[in-house]
């Protein structure tokens, strides 16, 4: 019998295909993309302000809040700079690690490393944040150790944000971008070295542009992860809001859930922006 | 006085953890020359390279380039190029720009690098393929890529790692030509790794043979191929009939070991009897090789030998007695292995 | 890499400082998992094992965690199983599509998750009329695990080439026994790192599981989060971090030690 | 089911007398309401009530009243304690259920001044049981604030403010727009506001400056107490909106609260049954324990708030809890606005449209900016 | 009647989009034969070899193996075995397991299928090692154990794709001879890919010439390297000095293409009077091989000639003028490339 399944799976590659397809792809459609695609729908619904029930009529109206909403376009600025922000810091601080986990330490010394960027994912995110929150505070180890040498804390801000966010978000930066250099033949950097040159040119020339896939890899994680935070700026934002803020006060608070799905509508948008611009550098595959 | 040498190594020793790669080299490369490390894998031909090159430090001795100690100079800061086995080419950069990369890296201005990297693409012939990535291009072209990358910086000394290595064997006979070509327009030294001991011969002005990190012989293809110092030499550079001092002594009358190769036996099928020696034995195996035939012959003590003969001479079966005879002076006395 | 001795050291001192920024804030959290005042202030204004002994016989945490735990499980292994299926499929096979599918993994990690949430809230409760409970929040925890597995499996398999699994048909294995005899064991590492980092993921997360979790499902985070409104409870939530860091620190030494024998 | 803004709902009939009890109810309450021992075992008045009912409970804890008005549209909660921003529009909804008092004996011992608001009765029908109050008070920090403040002026006017500026704190919802709106009220009769939850837009568009302004020196807003605790603790807020409870937990000498002059807004929860519940009557057993003397003073206590009931108060742990907490004084809590629901009908009666919840909400994020 | 055929392909085609791999092709491959299939990169040899394996395709015509039409069988249904370029050794199983794989797959039980296996081993002199995993062998052994892996599950036809490229000069000799032997004990069908011409005519009974997916000569190594049927043969397999029609009319007086082996020339330094053809030329090159010498000769018009020389014989400089002489049997009348 199973012989003869396997036969037939051999003749016909499109059946194993099938096979092999069927069960992912129905749960990504069935679960995220009609998901998604409802969300959408109920963008264009309105909702009972009293009793917070739906009404399923469809109106353009929160499309033209959220398009024309001063509150929104401040808050999306402020949004994607926050993310911007973070997944750069992300990026410059983990390139000097990565490489040296990738290129200079002895294997030995890799996998301690490794592991000791892995281990803080374990450390609950409302922990992290909270003691950021900590840090940060007046008084806080920040200042504690920063007024010696002239270094004043931020306080709670947009500034905390970033900082916050870039240090929760840094190991799955860091992941792919060691992974990336990992993969850079040392011998392309001896290549270099062998033709004249030095290190800062062999990593602006050399190691940087192979680099791109795996630092925009890294970057969705930030990027996106920050895109569609709400706790952490409740935490040390002071009197910020983010996207998230509005989408979770609509959805969750507000029970707007048609505004908030319009106002999702925004970092939809953005990220799908940005996979279409990074799609060609083969980034999607070093997630 | 001598003039400075290009290549100055001085008890050049190499450690990896246990493995002793290098151990205590001394080499001089004369100016200009096309010099050959030759040896088995894992015998230290990369590791004198890369030491040379800077990419790995010396445990410990010295290593002069045109006369300066550079034992602890960086790789950037060497005046040598290094064509790599695997080509090391740029996969980001086109052709142009690989070529162009050692001037970028000295600051040359655009146009004058654009055109002097122009200038080395014409030398290998890849002018139409300047705009291409190197995955675009075939194992013949990437090598000479790689060279004109190399060669364009000027370097005192060219560093090549079986450079051939990866290409097939039509290709490998095509490129041989264009490198020695090429050195001698060039009038640069090149310190070139093969394990290919026809490739060394064919290409070398000296050849250096390497044993565990040793050399264990030194000198001109002929003084190599002809008189080679030891069983090991005169076994890994050609192939060598072996006899040791007993057998010597049985067929030859001289209890010494001895060397011999074997396009220098003839083969017959009666006794010829102006021969200086002569023995006889049965065909083995006889190996169709297109210009030669392989025979190995099986004689009546026992001993095998191996005869290349010119192939349409005669044609021998299997099972065939025929009658081997070779003069003395074919005959390469050894020393022994341990004396070397 | 041949670098200069001072660029390596640089390197190294870099390394070094962000290890330290990596630390510190969680040794605030150490240090205060022993502050005898409960709002994490700086400096602790003295120390006390108060916290650890109440935390220990803190059964809602150790519920928590435990359904923490069952969840990352769940929703690994339904990842594993499906993003293994769907890089077998993308990376053996050349068909119509492929690109979309591609796209169509990363789409749940790569879209916020508060958008994520409550998609799912409002697909599960409003489109499929279904209770939210535990099985919501795994099924929407494995739903962006899955590219997790895919990635590392896809790699992997890009690197194998299919050369193992022709020589394992050449030598009369049918697809199935190619898969368990061959192809399954080149697989492992890379499952087993897919795999740790969708649990990580899936152990942590709070946005999409604060939309998907039903009444009685209380993941950590969501108990982290809850008893931080708590009077008194916030420093057992550094004990309760404290901990995990100190336990997580075994499977990725495991895991690290399987890859590094490969 | 569209409402379309209506305000008044039918009025559904309670139930006459109880049935078997269903051995489980589900509870959905603010944090600390229904503590069962997992999280300290010290605190635990649930288990009692299992054992005394029989009923199992598992509970659910929500953030805001927003989020739990979401959650109990589920119908997956028995019994749900809200507060008076959310009573109301689960009526409205008709989420909740009427109870009949009687067959909650505990109910009888609760503070008359409780019982039949406007935020837990509707048409004369009772919609929950009372449980504990408490006023949002403004605390300040005496290193700083060297005067003690009498008026919520510290908050609201910018000479005031301008001496902490970014210490400052907020409650963070769209229902503390009802704060901003009874300073207005106090302090500029033109404004012609009677009742802070009954705003027309200009009246909205006046509190909404007020905290534009304000919102200039705020530090943060706070949400959940550990955060203002904190903030307190190390001097990031030194004068702001609080709950005796934060005060309280600081326990620090400098830390200090006062009921300002003009009186406060103020919180009253009620325990109601859900209309969908499926087990109505370990619901009523619930309403009648937990309005308990015992329970009462247990939950109050814990979480930080005046009892229900003079009986309670005579159960607290700390004989002192009732007075710190005003509990019973019905002069403090005449000073109080009871938050509750706003709503298009305006609750103070006028002839003209007044502005809703969802647009307070929306006029909160525009706060923030 | 004829015996039925191991292997016997029918107009096979295959097309990977634009390209057409394999065009059209029919082959007889007959019982226990050492086939060889000889060509440059990218002729279609693989493809080949893949379509008997059942890993691809066909695009069009018939695949039979013993007279069984299996043109639309899987891979693991077919009665083959194959020793892949880069051995394909499963990693994670040891070498006794490797080996034992196709009787596992097979549901032989474990004792009697390690019994098998560590036969299969010790034919290939690999007991020792039966316990490693593949990463910890050198590359001959690696290349042994698919071998062994290949041969213990008895096919009817071996397929070897290219299964000596990746080892070393020395290692590779010695593995052809261990190969040719292994067949001749077998007596199994070897179907062989190789690009390297020497290791076919060493090893083959018949050798096909592949050309851009057909086979353009197909015969025994003597024929195919003494009768090439078109100049691209000639070039192919061994060297061939070329002559066109013009230069074989000027020189010889035969107006057609000729080929002409370099070794079949002899050179003199004065003219010979008793050889058939004689003509004039200067050194261009002359390389040393060891065994041999090649020098490259240009004649008064132009022409360039390659020489073999048995070294020893004379030796000749740059520049020198010389005499070339060769007998008319010699010569190789090669059709038009067009024609063929
Ligand atoms: N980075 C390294 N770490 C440890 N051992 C090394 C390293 N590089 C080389 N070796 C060892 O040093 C010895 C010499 O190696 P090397 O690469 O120089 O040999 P080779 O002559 O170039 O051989 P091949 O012909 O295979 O390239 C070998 O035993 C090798 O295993
Ligand atoms: N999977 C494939 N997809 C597309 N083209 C292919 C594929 N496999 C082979 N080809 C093409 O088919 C032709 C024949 O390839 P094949 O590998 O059979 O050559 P070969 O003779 O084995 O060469 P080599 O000596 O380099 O191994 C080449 O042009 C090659 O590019
Ligand atoms: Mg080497
Ligand atoms: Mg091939």
């Amino acid at each position: 019998m199973s012989h003869r399944v396997g036969a037939l799976l051999g003749r016909y590659p499109a059946l194993r295909l099938g096979l092999l397809i069927a069960a992912p792809l129905t749960w990504l459609v069935a679960v995220y993309v009609v998901a998604l695609a409802a969300l959408l729908v109920t963008a264009l619904w309105q909702v009972d302000s009293f009793t917070g029930d739906l009404e399923r009529t469809v109106s353009l109206e929160n499309l033209k809040t959220v398009l024309t909403g001063e509150l929104y376009r401040t808050v999306t600025l402020r949004t994607v700079g926050v993310a911007a922000l973070v997944t750069v810091i992300d990026v410059l601080i983990a390139l000097p690690i990565a490489f040296y986990m990738a290129k200079v330490a002895t294997p030995r010394r890799r996998r301690i490393l490794l592991i000791a960027v892995l281990t803080p994912l374990w450390a609950s995110y409302l922990v992290k944040a909270f003691a950021w929150r900590a840090t940060l505070s007046d008084g806080g180890l920040l200042e504690w150790l920063g007024t010696p040498i002239g270094l004043q804390s931020p306080g709670y801000g947009l500034s905390a944000v970033v900082m916050t966010q870039a240090y929760i978000w840094l190991p799955y930066v860091i992941l792919p971008i060691f992974a990336g250099l990992e993969r850079v033949p040392d011998s392309l950097l001896e290549a270099s070295g062998d033709l004249g040159g030095g290190p800062v040119h062999t990593l602006r020339w050399v190691v940087l542009p192979l680099l791109v896939p795996a630092v925009i890899a890294g970057s969705i994680f930030s990027f996106s992860l920050t895109l569609g935070d709400y706790i952490t700026v409740n935490i040390v934002g002071g009197t910020s809001q983010m996207l998230g803020n509005l989408v979770f006060v609509n959805a969750g608070a507000a029970n707007n859930l048609p505004l908030a799905a319009t106002i999702a509508l925004i970092p939809i948008v953005v990220m799908l922006g940005y996979l279409a611009a990074v799609r060609r550098t083969g980034a999607l595959d070093n997630l | 006085m001598q003039p400075t040498p290009p290549v100055l190594l001085r008890a050049l020793t190499k450690r990896f953890g246990e493995v002793v790669a290098v151990d205590g080299l001394d080499l001089t490369v004369h100016d200009g020359e096309f010099f050959s490390m030759l040896g088995p894998s894992g015998s230290g031909k990369t590791t004198v390279l890369r030491l040379i090159a800077g990419f790995e430090r010396a445990t410990s001795g010295t290593i002069e380039l045109d006369g300066q100690d550079v034992t602890a100079t960086a790789a950037h800061q060497r005046d040598v190029s290094t064509v790599f086995q695997d080509y090391a080419l740029f996969p980001h950069l086109s052709v142009l720009d690989n070529v162009a990369y050692g001037l970028r890296v000295r600051r040359v201005p655009k146009r004058s690098r654009h055109e002097k990297a122009r200038e080395a693409l014409a030398l290998m012939r890849l002018e139409q393929v300047a705009e291409r990535r190197p995955h675009q291009l075939s194992g013949g072209q990437r090598q000479r890529v790689a060279l004109a990358r190399a060669i364009v910086v000027q370097p005192k000394v060219l560093l090549l790692d079986e450079p051939l290595g990866a290409l097939d064997l039509k290709l490998r006979e095509q490129m041989q030509v264009e490198l020695k070509q090429l050195q001698r327009r060039l009038g640069t030294t090149f310190v070139f790794v093969t394990h290919d001991q026809e490739e060394a011969l064919s290409l070398s002005d000296r050849v250096a043979v390497f044993d565990q990190g040793r050399i264990v012989q030194i000198g001109t293809p002929a003084e190599i191929y002809e008189r080679p110092a030891s069983p090991y030499v005169a076994q890994f550079v050609g192939t060598s009939n072996l006899f040791d001092s007993a057998t010597s002594q049985r067929l030859f009358g001289i209890a010494r070991r001895h060397g011999l190769r074997p396009e220098k036996i003839q083969l017959h099928h009666e006794r010829v009897p102006d021969a200086e020696i002569v023995v006889e034995g049965v065909i083995a195996e006889s190996i169709y090789l297109g210009s030669e035939i392989r025979v190995h012959l099986q004689l009546d003590d026992g001993t095998q030998l191996i005869v290349l003969e010119r192939a349409g001479e005669h044609t021998e079966h299997r099972g065939e007695k025929v009658v081997a005879s070779w003069s003395r002076r074919d005959l390469v006395p050894l020393t022994d292995e341990k004396a070397s | 890499m041949t670098l200069s001795r001072t660029a390596r050291r640089v390197l190294a001192g870099l390394t070094g400082l962000i290890l330290t920024g990596i630390y510190l804030p969680l040794m605030v959290v150490v240090i205060n998992s022993f502050n005898t005042d409960q709002a994490m202030t700086w400096p602790p204004s003295g120390l006390t094992l108060e916290w650890w002994r109440r935390a220990a016989s803190n059964t809602g945490a150790r519920d928590a965690v435990l359904t923490s735990v069952q969840v990352a499980a769940l929703a690994t292994l339904i990842a594993l199983i499906l993003g293994t299926l769907l890089s077998l499929a993308l990376q053996r096979f050349a068909f119509f599509g492929q690109n979309a599918v591609n796209l169509l993994v990363i789409l749940p990690i790569a879209l916020p998750g508060i958008v994520t949430g409550i998609a799912l809230n409002n697909a599960f409760k409003g489109i499929l009329g279904l209770q939210l409970g535990l099985l919501t929040v795994v099924v929407a925890h494995a739903t962006f695990c899955i590219v997790t597995v895919f990635n590392n499996v896809q790699a992997r398999l890009r690197r194998l080439g299919g050369s193992l699994e022709e020589a394992s048909a050449d030598l009369g294995a049918g697809p199935w026994t190619t898969f368990r005899l061959v192809t399954f064991p080149q697989l492992r590492s890379a499952l087993l790192a897919g795999g740790l980092l969708a649990f990580a993921l899936s152990f942590d997360e709070i946005i999409v599981t604060t939309f998907t979790a039903g009444s009685g499902v209380q993941t950590l985070p969501i108990w982290i989060l809850n008893n931080l409104f708590r009077p008194s409870q916030a420093p057992i939530v550094n004990v309760v971090a404290v901990v995990l860091i100190l336990i997580s620190v075994i499977p990725i030494w495991i895991a690290q030690r399987l890859d590094g024998e490969r | 089911a569209c409402g379309g803004g209506s305000d008044s709902a039918e009025t559904s009939q309670a139930v006459e007398e109880l049935g078997e009890k269903e051995g489980q109810v589900s509870i959905l309450a603010w944090p600390g309401y229904v503590e069962d021992g997992t999280n300290d075992p010290e605190v635990d008045w649930v288990t009692p009530f299992e054992e005394q009912t029989g009923c199992q409970v598992t509970s659910k804890t929500y953030g805001t009243s927003d989020e739990a008005l979401n959650l109990a549209k589920t119908g997956e909660y028995d019994v749900v304690a809200a507060s008076g921003d959310l009573s109301l529009r689960l009526i409205a909804s008709k989420e909740a259920a009427a109870v009949n008092t009687d067959l909650v004996p505990n109910y009888a011992e609760v503070f008359d001044f409780l019982k039949n608001t406007e935020w837990n009765t509707v048409d004369g029908v009772n919609y929950g049981i009372p449980h504990g109050y408490g006023a949002n008070l403004l605390q300040y920090n005496t290193d700083v604030v060297t005067e003690a403040p009498t008026s919520w002026s510290a908050v609201f006017e910018e000479s005031e403010l301008a001496k902490y500026q970014g210490k400052v704190t907020a409650y963070d919802s769209p229902i503390y727009i009802a704060d901003a709106a009874l300073y207005l009220m106090k302090h500029d009769p033109d404004s012609g506001i009677t009742n802070p939850y009954a705003l027309d837009q200009e009246q909205l568009d006046a509190a909404v400056q007020l905290l534009k302004t304000q919102r200039k020196y705020v530090g943060e807003y706070w949400s959940d107490y550990l955060k203002l605790i904190s903030a307190s603790e190390t001097g990031d807020t030194v004068v702001g909106t609080t709950w005796q409870v934060i005060v309280n937990s600081i326990g620090k000498d400098n830390i200090r609260a006062v009921l300002p002059e003009e009186g406060s807004t103020a919180w009253n929860d009620t325990w109601m049954l859900s209309a969908q519940a499926e087990n109505p009557n370990c619901g009523y057993a619930w309403l009648d324990y937990i309005v308990s003397p015992k329970a009462n003073a247990q939950a109050t206590e814990y979480f930080g708030e005046a009892p229900n009931s003079e009986a309670a108060c005579a159960e607290t742990t700390d004989p002192k809890h009732c007075e710190t907490y005003h509990a019973g004084d019905e002069e403090f809590s005449k000073s109080l606005w009871y938050w509750r629901t706003p709503i298009k009908e305006c609750l103070d009666g006028r002839d003209v449209e007044c502005t809703d919840y969802a647009q307070w909400t929306a006029a909160w994020t525009e706060i923030k900016g």
